[in-house]
């Protein structure tokens, strides 16, 4: 056989240092971008771990998400209360009907995936602004 | 060995983006990345202006050729449909589907209004023509006071495709600036006595009524400008499928994924028209100035006509719907009801602007043929 | 500069004039079906606001519509039985949540989008005829 | 200057519509309107009807051009998948994705009744040489009997593209009308006795089996008859995707959003082609006569044949369920279904219908392909 | 007029015989492939009606079926119980408005269609694998 | 007569595939139902192994011609979507929507991993120049190491595209083999005590950061590698559209019916390039074999790397995510949770390694920039 290895080698090597020269650059920029939001947003502590934060902003979550099963998928933007209210009814409907709590979770609540054209009120919707 | 491989890295970093740069490429990615800002950020017509914005950072990326003329890249297939008119009337297809002119049938006197604001394509054509821009570049750029992208776009595609980038990035800006630009002008050019005209509730409109009008009007305006017919056709198209509640599935899929793949291809590739050369020139400059005389003109055109309705209806037309007569479906609706509630708080103009405004896509595309056929 | 004026004000007034015709037509024909319309279904009071009709029709629905929410997005082909039906169910478990009534609505109701292709009992669905 | 406008402005009305208006392009707009009539008011299966009578009235716009043949125009672009047999297939993935073929399945003997029903088709074919039709044109005319809008379109989209609108909308009509058009025939040729034969419940059909068979019917009909490898692939295709279930989110899109937009580009390019020199024919008359002729003779075909089985089984087998061999799934079934029970209130032939029923897609198919083999 | 009636026939039964010879090989080959079926899953009875089997297998469902009206589409992969729920839900709240049993239907019950490509705790979703 | 139909059947059956299958056909059919059982039955990657096993088998059934070749056939005009380099960065659209680059903005050192496991790439590409491959054929192969099927058939689609079936069926294969071929090479490069480190959380990601990410990263790799700009770039653009939330319409058509309607397009398509003279060569014995020693050298290569980053950050890297710098979004980050968790049962690794795991499709795009510039 007839390789060109020198050429071959070349180009493994090549190869390998574009790649990280490519992904370095990146590293040192995001790196860079992380520095400069923590100082523009004046938390020294970005750079950190969350989990000092997270405890402060999370307490009153917490006891709805272990009432949640993590299964549940929430669409974003459906108001927390909308899916207290859907698993509540669930939730009193089985007692009611002498199931046993937890035999049952809800699975997903979403809310309708498109509005439909309604000018009812309010006229043509959102979406068609930008056509 | 050694040096061929510091050979090969070498003409790898020569080839390079970095060592090919040019400071216009330079000054286009930076623009871009204020568009992405004002889409992201300020909500600028997001669903066109974020792929209108990335089309264009790819354009001027160098080396990469993702433009729009390079032959053989991503974006110069994507841009066919825009080259060939296909992508602008299946856009409209979509907005067919979404629009009921139902208060337009109510109030046909609507159409006047969408008519009179089509004053500012033809004033701004006459700007630009005074500025040094062809007949046909003019006629490219006077479309953009029609506030309708998908007829500015298809309508540069036939007319002026190198002003493809400037005219799109101009169109969908002001079409987010609308509620700042329209309120001065109108309040300028109206009473507070005009302003306070409570208009009557609109009749209802039979669902017949609504069925046969996109058949109606597709015949009109095709028979008298045949060369906007496959504007007005899709959209009246779309609307007959969302009107005759008979084929539930087209309509939902031509409003929603088919609009939206479309909308993807066609942002992406008219913002990769916008190379540094296509772009960086004082043509720019001037178009988005002669964009904002654009909608200055429309909006002026349609409140004194809405002035002169007032005059004849007996006081009965409140001026401030003149105005939507631009389109930029919805907002210039909702504008002109904000302003006339200003002054009476219970006036609710939302419904008697929504005439002029849907009115005013129609007069756009009209428009539209009527440039295509005298400059084409 | 060397514009063609006269040409240049020849396309601002027969693209003008053009808009206008094509749109004045248009207003003559919507006129002209609408005096037709009403002609034929007998209604003389077509041409004019709905506003005393609509409260003759709608007595039933007004309670309904005033405890929904105009936020809410009804999909067309939903029995307004159905809507109350869950209306009236979050309603009931607020209250004996004890919460505020009128601080939920229900947002969205809507059907499956598609109705997957159950052979079940009625063979093919509608979807497969017209192809 | 007032001279010019006026001279402009003239020119614009000679060459509008209003002046180049052919009073076949007229008639031809006033038939568009019956058609959507039809779609619309009556339900005659909008979801093609519609598009195809929507092109039709585009197609015969004076002037605008907007026909499958003008190069240049959105609908020529969009025809592009229909001359190159593009969209039929793609139908034919997403009718895989909704087809069950587990009564067929459970009892494979319904083949028979598929085969017999496409016996419409070729007399049909007979009947149109008779008429003066070409052989390539008669073929595509026959194909009409078979009941499947995709085999119809992609066989005269080979073998008779100018005759595409005629055909289209005769076979789209005929399955509309199936409810009206069988019944008599079916109860003309069969006796109280054999429509009253209750048939006995189908046996439950494994997932296995399931998958096993659209591999299995994509390579006994591809080696048979290979011009029919498209159709019958895409279809099988559809159809694996949904019984393997392992790709739920393909299968979703190829019978949504996929078949919506193929059918929307379908529709309107077919009806554009129906230009008036081209519809405008004498031969559109007989073909709407000799689709009908291919409606009735193959429900015939197929009940004589259900006769035969009747006889052979020992009275097992209801004659019935053979017009459901013509395919127009599922209305054929239905029809099957309700005249039966006419006799026996109780009977429920609707699963024994299915099975003939979608064979009927499959035949029609392998007829295609025999008919282009010959001709093509 | 001087058509080939020769040809024009044997199109006829040329197209008739291949036709049935597409099919016929299907037919066999179906049947052979359920003999095979039959065979190797030791289920002799396969070839004959599911009548005597199904009763065995459904007899906790058939209630379930008889409250569920038949319109009802339930998407696959939604357990049984969920539905339950809803219907016992709306139907226990229709009795309590002292609607008529029976004078309303679950219509459709269905998961969300998408999983939100959340990755929250467990990383990019199935989705993502293939590609 | 009798003698002409006799005659006329013969010769559809002397035309038929049962008169002119060839053995290697027959092989071929019995290969792409063998992948068809993978794909649905095992699970192996249905989503593009069942459409490309079905473009298999279509592309081989005799006399039928619907392979990607045969000008004319449907296959052939779905195929040219892949020729011209159109539905691979079409899918990076729509996998950037459903990319959560959050890990790697938290630890961008994942970069580093990312990159060394693309060593697999390179060492196969030498690898496959040793058994005989043209230089063009080696790197195509070599990108199999990427685990990327959108990144090898774009780079193969341009260096060998007659390899294409062969490197397609190889590249999801293996990425469906993943949680087999890598657990052992992980153990066996690692140490007991490597295995248990645990890493700590990570940092929060700010949305600001997320939107800066994407577009940063199009400008540094197309500055770098502008061959990368087409798949980087819409990668990109599809994260930029998840991330600015700002677009939600484009961002679920893109990740869903878009991605869909392409996947089933390349899928078929890529599997019909398989024609038995291409795929039924010892090439393909050899890619198969090299695809492999792809996969675990990119696996060893990863585990190395982490392993050096282990010693330099004085413990505290868990070698084990190395591995995941492979790509096989995410099924190759799972696998480093699961061989970690063997020895610590209450250590997640999952975010860590999904910080390496998405910075190898970035790694890959690069490599394949470079091997699209060298050889191309
Ligand atoms: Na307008
Ligand atoms: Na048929
Ligand atoms: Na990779």
């Amino acid at each position: 056989m007839n390789v060109d290895w020198m050429s071959a080698f070349t180009v493994l090597i090549t190869g390998m240092v574009v790649v990280f020269l490519a992904l370095i650059a990146l590293v040192l920029l995001i790196m860079a971008m992380g520095k400069i939001m923590s100082m523009m947003t004046g938390k020294g502590d970005s750079g950190k771990p969350a989990e000092p934060k997270a405890p402060v902003s999370a307490p009153k979550a917490a006891p709805a998400k272990s009432e949640v099963k993590p299964a549940m998928q929430v669409e974003d933007g459906i108001g927390d209360e909308v899916i207290a209210v859907i698993s509540a009814a669930v939730a009193a409907m089985m007692s009611a009907e002498g199931a046993p709590a937890g035999s049952y979770a809800v699975k997903s609540v979403r809310r309708a995936r498109e509005a439909r054209p309604a000018w009812a009120m309010a006229g043509m919707q959102q979406n068609t602004r930008p056509f | 060995m050694f040096s061929t491989i510091i050979n090969t890295i070498g003409e790898i970093i020569m080839g390079s983006g970095f060592c090919n740069l040019q400071w216009e490429q330079f000054v286009m990615i930076l623009i871009s990345m204020v568009l992405i800002y004002l889409a992201v950020a300020k909500g600028y017509e997001p669903l066109l202006l974020l792929p209108i914005a990335f089309g264009m950072l790819l354009a001027n990326l160098p080396v990469a050729g993702l433009n729009s003329y390079n032959e053989g890249s991503l974006i110069y297939y994507l841009y066919q449909g825009v080259k060939l008119g296909i992508y602008p009337p299946l856009i409209f297809l979509g907005i067919g589907c979404m629009t009921d002119f139902g208060p337009l049938i109510a109030n046909p006197k609507s159409f006047l209004l969408g008519a009179a604001a089509q004053g500012g394509i033809f004033l701004t054509f006459i700007g630009a023509l005074a500025l040094g821009f062809t007949p046909q570049e003019a006629g490219s750029i006077g479309i953009i006071g029609g506030a309708d992208g998908p007829t500015a776009i298809f309508t540069t595609s036939i007319l002026a495709p190198h002003l493809l980038g400037s005219i799109a990035v101009a169109a969908y800006s002001y079409m987010a600036l609308v509620p700042i630009i329209q309120p001065p002008i109108m309040r300028a050019l109206t009473t507070k006595k005009e302003r306070s005209v409570v208009m009557g509730q609109l009749r209802q409109v039979s669902k017949l009524e609504k069925i046969v009008f996109p058949i109606m009007v597709t015949i009109v305006v095709s028979f008298l400008v045949p060369d906007s017919a496959a504007l007005v056709g899709m959209l009246m198209l779309g609307n007959l499928f969302k009107e005759s509640g008979a084929v539930d599935r087209l309509t939902k899929t031509a409003q929603n994924e088919l609009m939206n793949i479309v909308t993807i291809f066609l942002g992406v590739s008219v913002g990769a028209t916008a190379t540094y050369d296509h772009f960086l020139t004082p043509s720019t400059l001037k178009i988005i100035a002669l964009g904002l005389i654009a909608f200055c003109f429309g909006t002026a055109c349609g409140v004194l006509f809405g002035k002169l309705m007032y005059i004849f209806s007996g006081g009965k037309v409140n001026p401030l719907i003149g105005s939507a007569g631009v389109s930029a479906v919805p907002m210039a609706a909702r504008v002109s009801q904000k302003v006339g509630q200003k002054e009476v708080p219970t006036n609710y103009l939302l419904m008697h602007a929504m005439g002029p405004n849907v009115a005013g896509v129609i007069g756009s595309a009209v428009a539209a043929g009527v440039l295509i056929n005298i400059l084409g």
